[in-house]
């Protein structure tokens, strides 16, 4: 029951967002939107998609689209057209989508073909061929280890992507000044500031739970990533940029991300090496059970970095670009002032 | 049947707001946060098809026997991190539109672009 | 290793985009993307002779067997497809160092070397993949280095075009995702070789009718197919003229390889074309498509516009030899792809050569280039009448044989229109050589040099390639003609 | 034994719940700004911690309790960092306190331009 | 020199490329270039000869070089049609060199290398059409030629020229591909083969229906034959220099077009076939019309190489009766027309090239008396417009004789008229021109007084009586062809031979 509850509520949340103007209100919905779906999940046994729905529909993605929201401002323009090509089209999709559902199998349905064709194997026989009870671990990390593989390849590629569109040359001046603001706004965050410093210690500590603790229960590379990453942004945003760059500069996040992935494969290649096919773990130690293990470590700490990283480059150069932005107004301003 | 099909069908409205959102809003972000809504009801779409009536989820633990489907968990996973990276890179298109056009109205973007190409026609005429 | 083959295909490329991010020294990188790209490209190679020689390859990612593992599926339509991108990437890549030094910063063109490769593996992965949700991964891989590639160039109009093609792309790859999912949901596997088999049990289900369209629609998108081509003028137009070449060259072949392998493979012929109206359907949206593209290219001013319409018309060439859905018309699609990408490669590169010495590429700006850069004006002109279909180039052979399947059929008018839609091909391709070669320079104090050797090279392997196949067509019919029978069953 | 822990749990769940109501209520209803403050503050400290506390009544196994008491401890020392934080904000981008006598014509302005 | 006949074959079609090459390295020193250009054509004339020998002592002579797709093979074969074609070509193509070097030089035409380098492709793209074994290499050639001759129609470069280029080529391309090469493929899809074969390449059982469309489909694709409604790219290509309009007009382009015409009607359909389609009569009817039409235009023209444009139109029309006639003296009569009509053709352009060079005239009106200037020229168009009418004692009696029996054979009496008419019309707009060039007076007696002022006139300016001729080399060039005229009237024997070999296979 609680299932249509949350949908009757997403749904909600989805007119709500229509109607609305105010962008940094609808960004915040959208982060609602991610947060319900999140939980509906959890009532649907999905509990890794939830952590990582919540994590990134609810925690990044609102985060990046404010950050953006900062530069681009919040009002939305009214659109003089009228959208009747659009509902069309929506229509049109929609009614589509209905009529084929008609065929489908009911929701729950234990008979249904999905459940009966490949799954089985998956929850008979993990056990005995990847050895850890977690078995969205095991499909994700050994069975289906290639679209991970793919998945880790498509975040480093966004986040090169980001680097190419954004990335500015740092000049010094600016970097001082940014700094001076960090100093002047250290008094009014003196509480945060202390309690974050409290914080993020077990930020990272939690990380490394869900790093670890992903063949067991819900958690692994990605969503540890994500919450590291968290925490440097958390840090970042408290304590200035430049600091922040201080600790954790540009090409060493990058060489993190390329770290990650050339993690990932070299697993792979090893096992080619060892006699295997592409990331068969079986051959990397002489037990085949131990081999699976360690190659699942070893991949969801390529995946663990890269994510981090991509995700503190992606928060970084909006951060920095944002920060560029106002120093090119202002110097703008003094340009037009002087004369 | 409507007890049987009723998430799909909301899964469907759901799915089609995102949609409408994308196609009919000219404001890029907004454009973003419709894609992002697609996607997710996507993604609730495939979840919902794993449930199986009286299963748990996937970890496997003593005295359980029914499971539901691990496997479309795995898919979105994957596909939820795809939806994080695209976004990414839109917001990041939209910060580099806004600098240069001034503007993340679709209208007045192509209005620009319109007045652009007309001039750049007027000297060609000129010339 | 030769066991492997199939997974260092995609691998190689992956591999080493990190690790350019890691060297971080442009010329570096540059030699070592080619490096990687030509690997792909001898990999490819060696994969079509096992192909035709030994039939179907499959590798098990992981060790576990399908369809509960991933698995890699060569055959002969895929591994024809490999050969096409991975070669064009090389040739492409080796004009890129010069071009790109005039185009991008400076300290963008390592993640450009990066980005590149990355889009490389995407089609790479999703040509060789065997398996419905891998295909969706790579195709996001691919999509979304193409978007940052494209967003690279210097007009702000790039911006805006690499966003537009965001969001219908990623409509796109939603759509097939769903199709994807709806496939999963009525056969419970994703493998496409154990969906073929498992999907005729459920194929009168509304469900399944539905994720068809779903996959096609989402396909055509990413095709450009004619009514949804909208985002590709711009996205190749405004994007460096580097990726341009790629893209033209590739992109939408992987889209055709989708659409084929869908369509023929996973749904199966008899479903395709006897249950749902696809043939009369992709007949007529191609025919207009080649109508429309070609005649508002005959009205573009920026030739880089016109010949992105040139491509959309020559998609609709695909898709009509596809529609006729005999042994016949699916050889010219599939010769078509290999040639299309002959001709656009060639073009393109030389138009990048053009942009390298001129600037930009408004037609005004080609009078007089006949004189100025006669190598590069020339391969432009081979280039054309290539596209026109003129005997002894590759054009020719691809048209001969989509005329043949045609007239085989007993449809004459539509031999009738596509040989009309060549006749405007005439007409664009015309426009452009009598400016460069029959038109006195604006200004004739500006000298402009002949194009430099790096792209000379590559634009002339091209477009003695689209010499040598037009006239030495044995290898590519004898591959074509294969893939086309054993897709139908036939066996050759 | 059994009861006794049953009963208090469901108090202390309880209580906490109709907090957590009251809170969403007052944060709908309150005139301004910082009043609103407060009751969201009430909510996610007092409400969550008394449900977090019911909760580690019922926990038999050590490590959910242990969860349970990290849970609290953070949100106890977040709840009130997040207020700090948004009051001081707000504040600063000059919302001023309302005082009683310009309370009652500014209340329906509130009330129309609250969003939903 | 004991070359192999075979060799001998390929050396035909490739010795004018690799002369291109010769010709744009000495594009310096004119001297040299044109010498080359000279070397090359008696070269070709060798070859065609000795080639020609082999044929007559009845060797089969065929080239295979490569396989384009399964069964499209470009492929090379000598029979005497082609044979036939090959000499005139060959010959021609020296005598229009020479006389091109005398035309451009005192015209101080711009880069002349590009002119000689495209006339050399053409030349080259004419033996292998000439030689061609199978309709998709005859394509190929056809095409080569199309492009190898716009170049040389837009030589001026001025905005007319231009064009007249765009006609031209628009008209030819899009026929041949619209047209030509749609019919190519369902030939090869109907029949399975495109070899020339004597007696046609159709099973017996074909659908009349398919073969008639088929044959109408190449008589509208092969655009350089002119059929009347495809025949605009013939004037418009007047632009052109004079030596490129005799070379398109008399030898190259045109006679392509209705050898091509001649090759599909015998080698394709074959004659009993053509006999019974339904679609031949129209055609037939067509190719009437288009005779007598552009006459009467012709008529009107007062540009003199308009006219003989139109003249052109209206001869071509003939061969094409000749081939659809679909019996043996209709074959022969316009096989042997081909020659004949290229030797007065070509000459009256030469003439024309003459006047406009030393006397700066094109216009008709303007030509009263130039008899007396240029008598050689003159004379040479009077004979030359004999041949086109077809009156003794010039080669052009021959092949109208020809034709005429095949209308009757055929008992085409409409058809027959019509020759004779078009006949009485060729003599009412070309004998006049050389009349008034002699007899200024005497015409204007029988003219409007309009015109007899402006002859009083003209005759009051017309400059003192010294001797203007063409430059020597173009002067060589006029007197051979005309002699060539006559030469075929007296002895066609040889060339009998070939046609009439054309329908019993080798000579």
């Amino acid at each position: 029951m609680i299932d249509i509850v949350l949908l009757t509520l997403l749904v909600v949340v989805a007119i709500a967002i229509i109607r609305m103007k105010d962008l940094f209100a609808v960004v915040m919905l959208t982060g609602i939107y991610g947060l319900l779906s999140a939980s509906f999940f959890v009532a649907m046994d999905a509990v890794d998609v939830a952590f990582t729905e919540a994590a990134v529909g609810a925690g990044i993605s609102t985060l990046l689209m404010l950050v953006v929201i900062t530069m681009t401002g919040r009002k939305e323009k009214p659109t003089r057209h009228k959208p009747f090509s659009a509902l069309f089209v929506v229509i049109i999709t929609g009614g589509l989508l209905i009529y084929g559902t008609l065929d489908m199998p009911y929701f729950g349905s234990a008979d249904a073909p999905i459940h009966n064709h490949t799954s089985p194997r998956y929850i008979n026989d993990s056990m005995e061929e990847i050895g850890i009870p977690n078995i969205v671990t095991s499909v994700l990390a050994s069975y289906r280890a290639f679209d991970t593989f793919g998945e880790v390849v498509v975040i480093f590629t966004a986040g090169i992507g980001v680097l190419t569109l954004l990335c500015v040359a740092r000049s010094k001046e600016y970097e001082a000044e940014v700094e001076s603001i960090n100093d002047s706004m250290h008094q009014q965050h003196l509480v945060i500031r202390i309690v974050a410093k409290m914080l993020i210690p077990f930020i990272f500590l939690f990380a490394l739970y869900v790093q670890f603790h992903g063949d067991f229960g819900p958690g692994g590379g990605f969503q540890a990533g994500v919450i590291f990453a968290s925490a440097i942004i958390l840090y970042a945003m408290l304590f200035g940029l430049s600091t922040a760059h201080k600790i954790i500069n540009q090409t060493l996040i990058q060489l993190i991300a390329a770290l990650g992935v050339l993690l990932y494969g070299s697993v792979g290649i090893v096992s080619l090496m060892n006699g295997g096919n592409f990331l068969d773990y079986n051959v990397l130690s002489s037990n085949p059970i131990t081999g699976q293990h360690l190659g699942i470590l070893l991949i969801e700490w390529g995946v663990g970095c890269t994510v981090a990283s991509v995700i503190v480059v992606i928060f970084f150069n909006l951060a920095a670009r944002r920060a560029f932005q106002q120093h090119k107004k202002q110097a703008q301003d003094k340009e037009s002032s002087a004369c | 049947m409507l007890i049987g099909l009723f998430n799909d069908w909301i899964v469907v409205i759901l799915m089609m707001i995102g949609l409408y959102i994308v196609i009919a809003h000219g404001n890029l972000i907004k454009k973003l946060i419709g894609l992002t809504i697609f996607q997710t009801s996507v993604f609730i779409f495939y979840i919902s098809m794993a449930k199986v009536d009286g299963g748990t989820a996937p970890i496997l633990a003593d005295g359980i026997t029914q499971y539901s489907n691990p496997l479309p968990h795995v898919l979105i996973l994957t596909a939820i991190v795809v939806g994080i990276a695209t976004t990414a890179l839109g917001l990041s298109l939209v910060v580099r539109i806004k600098e240069t056009y001034n503007s993340i109205e679709e209208e007045e973007i192509q209005q620009q672009d319109n007045e652009e190409q007309l001039s750049m026609n007027k000297a060609e005429e000129n010339a | 290793m030769i066991v492997h083959l199939p997974i260092l295909q995609v691998i190689i490329p992956l591999m080493a985009a990190p690790i350019c991010l890691m060297l971080n020294r442009a010329k570096l990188v540059w030699l070592f993307a080619l490096l990687a790209s030509g690997l792909a490209f001898s990999i490819s190679i060696l994969l079509l002779q096992q192909v035709m020689t030994s039939g179907v390859i499959s590798y098990e990612l992981g060790g576990w067997q399908a369809p509960w593992g991933i698995e890699y599926r060569i055959d002969k339509l895929n591994a024809f497809l490999l050969l096409i991108i991975s070669g064009i990437s090389t040739v492409v890549l080796v004009a890129a160092q010069t071009s790109i030094e005039k185009e991008i910063p400076k300290d963008k063109h390592t993640y450009f070397y990066v980005l590149y490769l990355l889009s490389l593996t995407g089609m790479l992965g999703i040509v060789a993949t065997g398996d419905a949700f891998n295909i969706f991964v790579f195709l996001e891989i691919s999509s979304l280095s193409a978007y940052a590639l494209i967003a690279m160039g210097q007009k702000r109009q790039a911006l805006w075009a690499s966003y537009q093609y965001l969001i219908m792309g990623t409509i796109g790859a939603t759509f097939i995702l769903i199709g994807i999912g709806l496939m999963y949901q009525m056969t419970g596997t994703l493998n496409m070789q154990d969906l073929s088999q498992r999907l005729p049990e459920v194929a009168q289900t509304r469900t399944v009718f539905v994720s068809f369209a779903f996959v096609i629609v989402g396909v055509c998108l990413k095709l450009a197919m004619f009514p949804l081509h909208l985002w590709l003028p711009n996205a190749y137009a405004y994007a460096p003229s580097i990726v341009t070449a790629f893209f033209a060259a590739t992109a939408t072949k992987v889209a055709v390889y989708l659409l084929i392998r869908f369509t023929f493979s996973v749904f199966g012929l008899s479903f395709s074309f006897t249950t749902i109206p696809l043939q009369t359907l992709f007949m007529a949206l191609g025919l207009l498509g080649i109508f429309v593209a070609s005649t508002t290219a005959i009205y573009q001013s920026n030739v880089k516009h016109l010949f992105a319409y040139s491509s959309i018309a020559q998609i609709g060439y695909m898709i009509v030899g596809f529609s006729v859905s005999t042994v016949a018309g699916l050889t010219a699609t599939l010769l078509h792809m290999f040639n299309h990408a002959l001709m656009k490669g060639a073009i393109f590169l030389a138009l990048a050569a053009v942009i390298y010495r001129v600037g930009n590429v408004e037609l005004k700006n080609f009078r007089g280039l006949g004189r100025q850069m006669p190598l590069t004006m020339a391969a432009i002109v081979i280039g054309g009448l290539s596209l026109i279909g003129v005997p002894l180039t590759v054009g020719f052979v691809s048209k001969w044989y989509l005329l043949t399947a045609l007239v085989e059929q007993g449809w004459w008018p539509i031999a009738v229109l596509i040989l009309l839609g060549s006749m405007l091909a005439v007409v664009y391709v015309w426009r452009v050589i009598e400016v460069a070669y029959f038109k006195e320079p604006l200004d004739p104090s500006i000298k402009v040099k002949e194009a430099p050797m790096s792209f000379l090279i590559p634009i002339w392997t091209l477009v003695i390639a689209n010499i040598y196949f037009g006239i030495d067509t044995r290898l590519s019919v004898q591959v074509a003609e294969a893939a086309a029978q054993s897709l139908f069953g036939v066996s050759p | 034994m059994d009861i006794v822990i049953t009963i208090c749990s469901g108090f202390f769940l309880l209580v906490g719940s109709f907090l957590c109501i009251s809170g969403g209520i007052g944060l709908l209803r309150f005139p301004d700004f910082y009043t609103r403050m407060h009751a969201v503050g009430v909510t996610d400290t007092l409400g969550a911690g008394m449900i977090l506390v019911g909760l580690m009544i019922l926990s038999t196994d050590f490590l959910v309790f242990a969860k349970l008491v990290m849970v609290l401890l953070f949100t106890l020392l977040i709840g009130p960092t997040t207020s700090h934080v948004l009051a001081k904000a707000a504040f600063h981008n000059g919302v001023i306190p309302k005082d009683s006598n310009n309370l009652r014509q500014t209340e329906e302005k509130e009330n129309t331009s609250s969003i939903l | 020199m004991n070359l192999s006949l075979e060799l001998m074959l390929q050396l035909c079609i490739i010795m004018p490329l690799l002369a291109t090459l010769a010709i744009v390295a000495s594009g310096r020193h004119p001297n040299i270039r044109e010498g080359v250009t000279i070397a090359t054509c008696l070269a070709l004339i060798f070859l065609v000869v000795s080639l020609y020998q082999g044929l007559s002592s009845g060797k089969s002579i065929s080239v295979y070089w490569w396989e384009l797709l399964p069964g499209l093979r470009i492929s090379f074969d000598i029979e005497p049609l082609g044979m036939l074609f090959a000499l005139v070509a060959s010959f021609l193509w020296l005598v229009t060199t020479c006389y091109a070097i005398g035309y451009m030089r005192s015209h101080q035409e711009k880069n002349q290398t590009r002119f000689y380098v495209c006339f050399a492709v053409a030349i080259g793209a004419v033996m292998g059409l000439a030689f061609s074994a199978n309709l998709f290499t005859l394509f190929i050639f056809y095409e080569v030629l199309t492009l190898s001759t716009y170049p040389l129609v837009t030589h001026a470069g001025t905005e007319k020229a231009k064009k007249g280029g765009r006609i031209y080529l628009g008209i030819l391309l899009s026929t041949s591909i619209l047209f030509f090469l749609l019919a190519i493929v369902s030939t090869w899809v109907v029949a399975g083969t495109l070899d020339f074969k004597l007696g046609g390449i159709f099973a017996d059982d074909v659908d009349k229906v398919i073969a008639s469309i088929l044959l109408v489909l190449f008589i509208f694709g092969i655009g350089k034959a002119a059929i009347m409604p495809f025949h605009r790219w013939l004037p418009a290509a007047m632009v052109a220099p004079t030596p490129v309009s005799s070379l398109l007009h008399a030898v190259a382009v045109v006679k392509a077009g209705v050898f091509t015409v001649l090759k599909v009607c015998i080698f394709i359909f074959g004659l009993d076939l053509l006999a019974e389609l339904p679609s031949t009569q129209f055609l037939l009817y067509l190719a009437g019309a288009s005779v007598l039409l552009a006459s009467l235009i012709a008529m009107r023209q007062d540009n003199l190489k308009a006219r003989l444009a139109y003249s052109t139109v209206s001869q071509l029309g003939y061969i094409t009766i000749g081939a659809l006639l679909a019996t043996s003296s209709g074959v022969i009569g316009s096989s042997m027309h081909i020659a004949m009509h290229a030797f007065g053709k070509i000459t009256l352009f030469f003439c024309a090239g003459a006047i406009l060079v030393t006397l700066h005239k094109s216009k008709i009106s303007d030509m009263r008396g130039i008899g007396r200037q240029m008598p050689i020229t003159m004379i040479a168009f009077f004979i030359a417009s004999l041949s086109i009418i077809g009156v003794p004692p010039t080669g052009g009696t021959w092949s109208k004789w020809y034709l005429m029996m095949g209308t009757i054979e055929t008992e085409q009496f409409v058809l027959m008229v019509i020759l004779m008419l078009s006949s009485l019309l060729n003599i009412a707009y070309l004998l006049p021109i050389p009349f008034h060039a002699f007899f200024p007076k005497l015409t204007s007696f029988k003219t409007s007084d309009k015109l007899s002022s402006t002859t009083n006139v003209t005759e009051d300016r017309l400059p003192s009586f010294e001797i203007k001729e063409a430059p020597l080399p173009s002067l060589i060039a006029i007197v051979v062809t005309t002699l060539g005229c006559l030469t075929l009237f007296i002895y066609p024997q040889p060339l009998f031979d070939l046609a009439s070999a054309i329908l019993t296979g080798r000579g």
